[in-house]
């Protein structure tokens, strides 16, 4: 095939109908993650937060974008303090929604989709 | 042709119109209310469960016409609105006079236009509906697409025709929030396996209940709620749609694809009544709505016996509406004590009648 | 104590965008030509030029002195604004000296530019001033602002109908008799900065669609019609941001490809050229073709179309210099074409015949 | 020996030897699991006098159930009469047949069937009598515990316990062959007085009512093989139910007393979880125990160690930690250790990377003391802030370690079971701390003090702000206010029942507010219901627990709930009952002046010159 | 030194793009470059909202103004009528005047684009023309370019007969005066500066990074500017 120097750059859209499977495992473990309302205190107080540059809020989102290797990458992050529980207002339980998802990535790795 | 009196003439006989009424007669007063449907009710016979409790509108409908004495004149056609030395005099398409020293304008508001708001392709394709039409369909229990399925992913999308410079609407009509939760809700008793996305900027609950409501949706019924503007949409070839957005969140474009679309409408005011008052000008704030919006409710006009209640002055819940038509309907009383003590000067039997009544 | 309050708006009064007809002018245009235009589809440039003085009789400015408008540079960044607003102020002098106050324009992007030069204008006068300053002092010149501005295509929407009656070849296909599906493409900048400057405003424009219905095809409404066809300006310019012209272009292909289109029609010199020649880069990098066996979409612009449907020679039209074959199209619709005629030259030589694609078919 | 009286003992003999040989195969497995260092430890304190005192505790526990008698004194009775009564049957029993018989050794079922083999001879004197009158009373005193038992499946209140536990299938058929024992020996032995005479008190008297003729006299001896049916059914269902406890105490009580924990030792669980006797007194312990929602208490989390591969999760996870149970626990076994090692099994591996500490640490200036406030302080900025002024105030050099850079003591790792993670983190907050190269490091929150304690090993002293507090007070620094608020303290669980640190904070609120609650029994403190530890319950349930514990703690007149963590405080904040307020906080309070001493001095020092 | 935004203000395209944004990414939705490169007009306009010196410098310096593809889609969408593609004309337009536009791989291709278009429309008076182009450059011109580029004579002589000749066809010789009239233009509004800006500062660069640069279209510099920005970046 011809070489011009340039190519077909593959969508960065969102594709919202692609459904996310680790979500509903979490979902099903952890019902409360269904509250949650990005407000982001959980990002404001994290610990970690400085490096990660995503709270429990923006876990929850790439979980459900399905956007899983940032979302590998800022778990392994998570110190697992607990502050993000406690300044929920939806009163989520972050702590072990997190670990529900590090226990999703250890047992599926980056190949689910 | 014919001349009837009054102590009030209201119109629009809406929830506050309703309300109103039924408080002024029980001052005793004669109130008139006009309608230009055929039945009374007003935006009652629309609605098929109310925020937030899911109360029935109909059985709401049934006790507000059964609170109120008043005379109630439906498929009225307003054609005049003069103000005469006595008060006002409304004339209809029919030539009938209702005279009265006191008018009340309960007209109430009018949903959106969706159709103004083309690039979201309702009256183009087939699949989109407006929150209203959605609770036509709860009434009549036909919950189904274009097609005649029965859905199986619904995206709500709110703020249509609110917060929009470019149709002409800058205002929030703050009840379009609720309502899309609420017949989320409905929609997801009736069909448990549906899908449902709420396409919102802010959720602006502030009523009672209202927080209460969201949480369950999300909790309970799994509601998705993504924030981000419906930009435009498409039709596919099956005539499923395609939205686009930016899930703002992510900070990304995003699409998703969907049976059908539910347009959570805004508030309008109604025109229609605008050109037939006198001096209207001074009566309609930069919105479109009636009065002010000041505190200061002398802003309404307490001197010249023309008062504002319900939507027209304003986005409002139907609570909200029923509670201003109280406070507007004590004034109105208290208007008329004063003016027919004046009256009573020069004739006292009238008095005497009045309160012997 | 009552405060005043401000009167109703107007804008509460409904009103549907897709109804919305602009305004255009029945005769006396000073035309100016499209650079793109130009380089890739001179016949068109040639072409509505004819059909204007022929068929439709409207009486054209033909000026050999105005220059490009810069809006290529001005969108690169390259040129700072004002230059871009004394360039064209110049057109306009070049079209009050000319004793016209008409302003036809052949392509999308300086009809845009100059639509939002004019509106500065119209809310800076200061501005306008300044400009006026410039155009004196470096070429002595003065203007007037044009009554009226339009785009080449919303001409020809205009005597749709007259022309309609006049065609030979209507957009059907002549085995099965059924309209032909064609796409319409509206440039970016018809109206999508000013709305009011398009026929049928921003999300429905009709200048095409009107005019493909007027000759009998269909138009037709996919995803991503409204997409840009991902010129890009800068980003196509350079080679290391192509890709993303590319991209664009090849989206907005996949999205019409289910509805099986006989033709593309836009207004736009830029997109013409780019739904043209990108069609080829993808058939070289994805041995990918989105027609009939391998032919490709043919795309044509309002103008080629016009002509060709009132049964100019494919030739004169120019469409020999497209990348992508049009025959299939000709023989869809039955017009009658010489295929020996189409490499012969100016001087009247038979030429060489150009290289053939890998995939893309040519003849 | 008749083929009868084979037929007799066999089922009683069966059931014991199967039950030796269960038994000797377990236990060897287990103490061969025993690691190393713990074996060592075992050994060290047999061959040392600590052997006795075990001996008296197992002769205590085991069988007087002492522990039990301070807690509740209906179930003590219950379970004491079965344990010490069974004891006394069969010694008394022995000793009566070694009397009759004359030689000491006798083979056991001699002495068990006693009444059956001491048939048709002639009573033997008053001594005789008097055994057959005293095996009686052991039989009576047995049976009225039994009686209780019964009861106790009815109505559990009458002893105290809130729930009654829910046995699994196996202790059930256990518990029904035990509860046959008895009754039929007495039948046995009943129906033995009626045809040949003998026995004492009771079964004489019983044995007469029944008169039936002679010829009927079989009836007596399927008694009695019923009776050895019962024993033997009783060993051999034995080793696979909770009854394991009985003879698993034993050494459960040596491993305690030579320190030796289940903590990461599978050998030592298993002796731990086997001397578990499933009396339900942690059910009762538990404040769980009042949500519905809860299954994860450790009466049934050590059920199913004891009886399934795997623990489900819920049941893990759904733990405070908080310790109350082994604290109650009458056998003493260590639930949190148990607990942890199941944790640690299942959440070891997860994925993890704190490289980007690396960045953190840095260079402190030198302080004598290191204030380390910990994550949860952060969201109290009250106490820090507090802590500050104080240290002020007595112008101490100090450093407030993670003012600004916040980094976790790692401990809710460590609970949710990622050791490996845990030991990275505290690489780097240990760094951190010591980078200031403090004398003395203080820290507001008992999480991160009891992990300091447990695994940091700083060179120097770790101490928590109320012990601070209360050693500048025993110096003479009294804090010159002094409020009558009228104040009820909170031990916090980590604080108390992890750090044994209960009068300290006492005596510092004792100097500056009226304490309503001086006096407090060791290891009775509430859990807030916030605990880091639980990973499972909802903010509604934590709540509920929190409300819960204010309603036992206050009395009608107290203003303000006194606590000494963090955590604790934002959680008793949830149900908004009452004004929590740190012991830091009252203290600072208490310090009225303004103007540090530091300043004073110098002020002073301007005065004289 | 006056402020950056103060500048920025006076730009008419800054006072008609932003009157207040709202966040609700409508304009991101239907953005071609939000889909294809890490770029969100949203948040431009969303910064901008605020006077922050810092915030406007590192976006001056940054990628993010040069992915916007001018279609100006986002215009015609904004529920409070900004226009997020008129605000990137604002910021390149400062990011040029300030020099900021070289510390970014994607500002510094100025010089390619002066190199190809600018000086086209000096010498010829189009933005484009068949001259300046062919397929070494734009390869996508296909074989039918290269026909065309051989015969330009006979294939554009067809129209309007004046190719490279006085006259009113297509891509006719344009007259003297008129050039000389244009050029006068970009002197005067400035632009002719801006171009020697441009050549200078690649001069810079070019020494900097020791890549060969010369008057000739097609020196290296243009060559590695035009096909890659971040050649000098990728040995970072």
């Amino acid at each position: 095939m011809a070489n011009f120097g340039f190519g077909i750059q593959d969508d960065l859209m969102i594709d919202h109908d692609r459904l996310s499977p680790a979500y509903e495992a979490v979902l099903e473990e952890v019902p409360s993650i269904a509250a949650c309302i990005s407000c982001g205190s959980c990002s404001g107080t994290c610990v970690a937060f400085f490096q990660s540059g995503a709270g429990f809020r923006k876990l929850v989102m790439l979980l459900k974008n399905g956007s899983y290797d940032q979302l590998q990458q800022a778990l392994d992050y998570c110190q697992f303090c607990g502050k993000c529980s406690l300044v929920c207002p939806r009163g989520i339980n972050t702590r072990r929604a997190i670990l529900e998802m590090r226990k999703q990535f250890k047992t599926q790795g980056h190949d689910i989709v | 042709m014919k001349k009837m009196d009054f102590d009030c003439v209201i119109v629009g006989a809406g929830p506050a119109g309703l309300k109103a009424s039924s408080m002024l007669d029980a001052e005793g007063f004669t109130v008139c209310l006009l309608e230009k449907e055929k039945i009374p009710g007003g935006k009652l016979n629309t609605w098929y469960e109310l925020f937030p409790h899911h109360e029935s509108a109909q059985a709401i409908r049934e006790q507000m016409l059964a609170a109120t004495a008043s005379q109630i004149f439906t498929s009225v056609t307003i054609k005049s609105i003069s103000r005469t030395d006595s008060g006002f005099c409304v004339r209809d398409r029919n030539e009938d006079e209702y005279c009265a020293p006191a008018l009340l304008i309960a007209t109430g508001f009018k949903p959106f236009d969706a159709c103004q708001k083309e690039e979201y392709g309702y009256g183009i394709y087939e699949n989109f509906i407006t929150s209203v039409d959605l609770e036509q369909m709860f009434r009549e229990q036909r919950l189904a697409n274009a097609a005649g399925e029965v859905p199986r992913k619904i995206a709500f999308i709110h703020c249509v025709g609110s917060r929009d410079i470019k149709v002409g609407s800058e205002f929030c009509s703050a009840n379009c929030c609720i309502t899309g939760i609420k017949q989320a809700i409905e929609l997801k008793k009736k069909i448990p396996h549906l899908n449902i996305y709420c396409l919102y900027m802010d959720l602006r609950l502030g009523g009672r209940f209202f927080e209460d409501c969201y949480k369950t949706s999300q909790v309970k019924h799994k509601v998705q709620f993504i924030r981000g503007r419906l930009s435009e949409t498409n039709e596919n070839p099956d005539q499923t749609i395609i939205l686009r957005y930016e899930d703002t969140l992510a900070g990304k474009p995003a699409k998703l694809t969907v049976d059908m679309v539910v347009l959570l409408v805004g508030m309008h005011p109604d025109p229609s009544i605008l050109n037939l008052l006198p001096d209207i000008d001074e009566q309609v704030g930069s919105d479109g709505f009636f009065g002010d919006g000041m505190i200061d409710q002398e802003g309404q006009s307490m001197d010249d016996g023309l008062f504002f209640a319900g939507a027209c002055t304003g986005p409002k819940s139907i609570i909200q509406s029923t509670d201003e038509a109280s406070t507007v309907a004590f004034r109105v009383i208290q208007y008329l004590k004063e003016k027919l003590h004046t009256e009573t000067e020069d004739q006292h039997g009238k008095l005497w009648i009045r309160h012997s009544g | 104590m009552r405060t005043p309050i401000m009167t109703t708006k107007a804008s509460n009064i409904p009103f549907l965008w897709r109804e919305y007809q602009k305004e255009i002018a029945d005769d006396h245009y000073y035309y100016v030509r499209s650079c793109i235009r130009q380089n890739f589809f001179p016949g068109a440039e040639q072409i509505l030029i004819t059909l204007l003085k022929k068929d439709l009789e409207i009486d054209l400015c033909v000026d050999s002195e105005h220059t490009t408008c810069t809006g290529i540079a001005y969108h690169v960044d390259l040129v700072k604004l004002e230059t871009t607003m004394t360039v064209n102020a110049r057109q306009f002098a070049l079209m009050t000296e000319a004793g016209y106050s008409n302003f036809l324009v052949s392509c999308v992007t300086s009809f845009g530019l100059y639509n939002e030069v004019l509106e500065i204008w119209e809310k800076h006068p200061e501005i306008e001033e300044q400009v006026r300053q410039y155009l004196l002092k470096a070429t002595g010149r003065t203007f007037n602002k044009p009554k009226n501005l339009v785009h080449t295509s919303d001409i020809i929407y205009k005597y749709k109908d007259l022309l309609a009656d006049k065609i030979r070849y209507k957009l059907i296909n002549q085995d099965t008799g059924e309209p032909l599906r064609v796409i319409d493409h509206i440039g970016c900048h018809y109206a999508k900065i000013f709305p009011e400057k398009g026929v049928g405003g921003a999300e429905y424009p009709s200048v095409l669609s009107g005019t493909v219905q007027a000759f009998g095809g269909r138009s037709i409404d996919y995803p991503e019609r409204r997409m840009c066809c991902g010129f890009g300006f800068r980003q196509y310019f350079l080679k290391s941001s192509r890709g993303y012209s590319l991209s664009t272009a090849y989206k907005k292909f996949k999205a019409m490809e289910p509805y099986k289109p006989d033709l593309i029609v836009a207004n736009c010199p830029g997109c013409n050229y780019f739904f043209d020649r990108w069609q080829y880069v993808i058939s070289e990098l994805k041995g990918e073709t989105f027609g009939e066996e391998g032919n490709g979409i043919p795309v044509l612009s309002a103008e080629e179309l016009a002509a060709l449907c009132l049964g100019y020679d494919p030739w004169e039209i120019g469409l020999h210099m497209h990348q992508t074959a049009v025959e299939p199209l000709l023989i869809k619709m039955g017009v009658r074409f010489d295929p020996d005629e189409k490499y012969r030259g100016f001087s009247g030589e038979q030429l060489k015949k150009p290289k053939i694609p890998e995939l893309l078919k040519a003849y | 020996m008749t083929l009868f009286e084979v037929f007799l003992i066999l089922p009683f003999t069966l059931g014991l030897l199967i039950l030796l040989g269960v038994l000797t195969v377990k236990y060897y497995q287990w103490f061969r699991a025993l690691n190393p260092r713990n074996k060592l430890r075992l050994w060290r304190s047999l061959s040392s006098k600590q052997t006795f005192s075990s001996i008296a505790e197992m002769f205590r526990e085991c069988l007087l159930h002492l522990r039990i008698f301070h807690q509740k004194r209906r179930l003590w009775y219950m379970h004491m009469s079965l344990a010490f009564g069974w004891f006394l049957l069969i010694v008394v029993g022995h000793a009566e047949s070694v009397f009759s018989t004359g030689h000491i050794i006798s083979s056991p079922w001699k002495s068990i069937f006693f009444d059956y083999f001491s048939r048709n001879q002639e009573a033997g004197g008053w001594l005789l009598q008097g055994f057959n009158h005293g095996m009686d009373l052991i039989l009576l005193f047995i049976l009225t515990g039994l009686s209780l038992a019964l009861y106790k499946r009815i109505n559990s209140r009458l002893f105290g316990l809130k729930k009654r536990p829910i046995h699994s299938y196996p202790d059930r058929l256990a518990m029904l062959f035990l509860w046959f024992i008895f009754p039929m020996r007495f039948v046995a032995e009943a129906l033995n007085h009626t045809f040949y005479g003998g026995g004492g008190f009771m079964t004489g008297f019983f044995g007469d009512l029944i008169t039936l003729p002679d010829k009927l006299n079989y009836i007596s001896d399927v008694a009695w093989i019923g009776y050895s049916i019962t024993l033997g059914g009783f060993f051999f269902v034995l080793p696979w139910s909770r009854y394991m406890h009985i003879l698993t105490e034993v050494p459960h009580i040596l491993l305690k007393n030579a320190h030796v924990q289940p903590y990461q030792d599978s050998g030592c669980t298993e002796f731990s979880i086997h001397a578990c006797s499933s009396c339900g007194i942690c059910l009762d312990s538990c404040q769980m125990t009042n949500l519905d929602s809860c299954n994860g208490q450790s009466y049934y989390f050590i059920r199913t160690v004891r009886d399934q591969p795997g623990v489900p999760e819920n049941r893990m996870m759904n733990c405070l930690m908080c310790g109350r149970c082994s604290a109650d626990c009458p056998v003493q076994v260590d639930t949190l250790s148990i607990r942890m090692n199941e944790r640690i099994r299942m959440n070891d591996e997860l994925p993890f990377d704190y490289s980007y500490l690396d960045h953190v640490v840095k260079k402190t200036p030198r302080a004598r003391i290191a204030f380390f406030g910990g994550c949860m302080t952060q969201l109290v900025p009250g106490i820090s802030a507090s802590m500050k002024r104080i240290f002020d105030f007595y112008s101490e050099d100090y450093l407030m370690i993670d003012e600004n850079e916040a980094i976790c003591c790692g401990r809710p790792l460590f609970l949710s079971g990622q050791k490996k993670a845990y030991f990275e983190i505290m690489k780097y907050t240990r760094e951190k701390i010591l980078s200031c190269k403090p004398d003395l490091i203080i820290t507001s929150c008992p999480i991160c003090l009891t992990t300091f304690r447990n695994h940091y090993f700083f060179p120097v002293p770790v101490i928590h702000h109320t012990q601070y507090l209360e050693s500048m007070i025993s110096q003479g620094f009294l804090p010159p206010g002094q409020s009558d608020t009228k104040t009820v303290y909170h031990d916090p669980c980590e604080l108390g029942r992890y750090c044994g640190i209960y009068s300290e904070p006492r005596r510092v609120l004792h100097n500056i507010v009226e304490l309503q609650n001086k006096t407090y029994r060791q290891d009775q403190g509430l859990c807030c219901g916030g605990s880091i530890a639980d990973l499972e319950m909802d903010f509604e349930d934590k709540r509920s627990i929190a409300a819960d514990a204010i309603r036992q703690l206050v009395y009608p007149d107290t203003r303000v709930l006194a606590t000494a963590c963090p955590l604790c405080k934002i959680t008793f904040r949830t149900p908004n009952i009452i004004p929590v307020r740190d012991v830091a906080e009252l203290y600072a309070e208490a310090l009225k002046i303004s103007i540090p001493a530091r300043e004073l001095a110098a002020r002073e020092a301007l005065m004289e010159n | 030194m006056e402020k950056l935004f103060d500048r920025l203000k006076k730009d008419v395209r800054f006072q008609h793009g932003l009157t207040s944004c709202i966040n609700c990414g409508t304009c991101t939705a239907i953005c071609p470059a939000a889909a294809i490169y890490d770029y969100d007009p949203r948040e431009i306009a969303d910064q901008l909202q605020v006077d922050d010196e810092t915030i406007l410098e590192k976006l001056l310096k940054g990628d993010d103004i040069w992915y916007c593809g001018q279609c100006m889609s986002c215009k015609t969408r904004c529920p409070r009528d900004n226009a997020p593609g008129l605000l990137i004309l604002a910021l390149r337009n400062l990011s040029i005047e300030t020099g900021y536009y070289m510390h970014s791989p994607r500002g510094r291709q100025m010089y390619a684009l002066k190199k190809l278009i600018g000086e086209t429309i000096l010498a010829k008076g189009y933005c484009v023309h068949a001259d300046g182009v062919d397929t070494t450059l734009f390869p996508e011109l296909g074989p039918i370019w290269d026909w065309v580029k051989k015969n330009s004579e006979e294939v554009y002589n067809c129209f309007g007969n004046s190719y490279n000749r006085r006259g009113s066809g297509v891509l006719r010789k344009l007259s003297d005066e008129t050039m000389h009239e244009l050029n006068e233009i970009f002197a005067v509004t400035g632009t002719t500066e801006r171009f020697n800006q441009f050549e200078e500062d690649a001069l810079e660069q070019a020494e900097k990074t020791g890549i060969d640069f010369d008057e000739s279209i097609l020196n290296e510099y243009f060559r590695k500017t035009y096909e890659n920005p971040d050649y000098d970046d990728k040995s970072q």
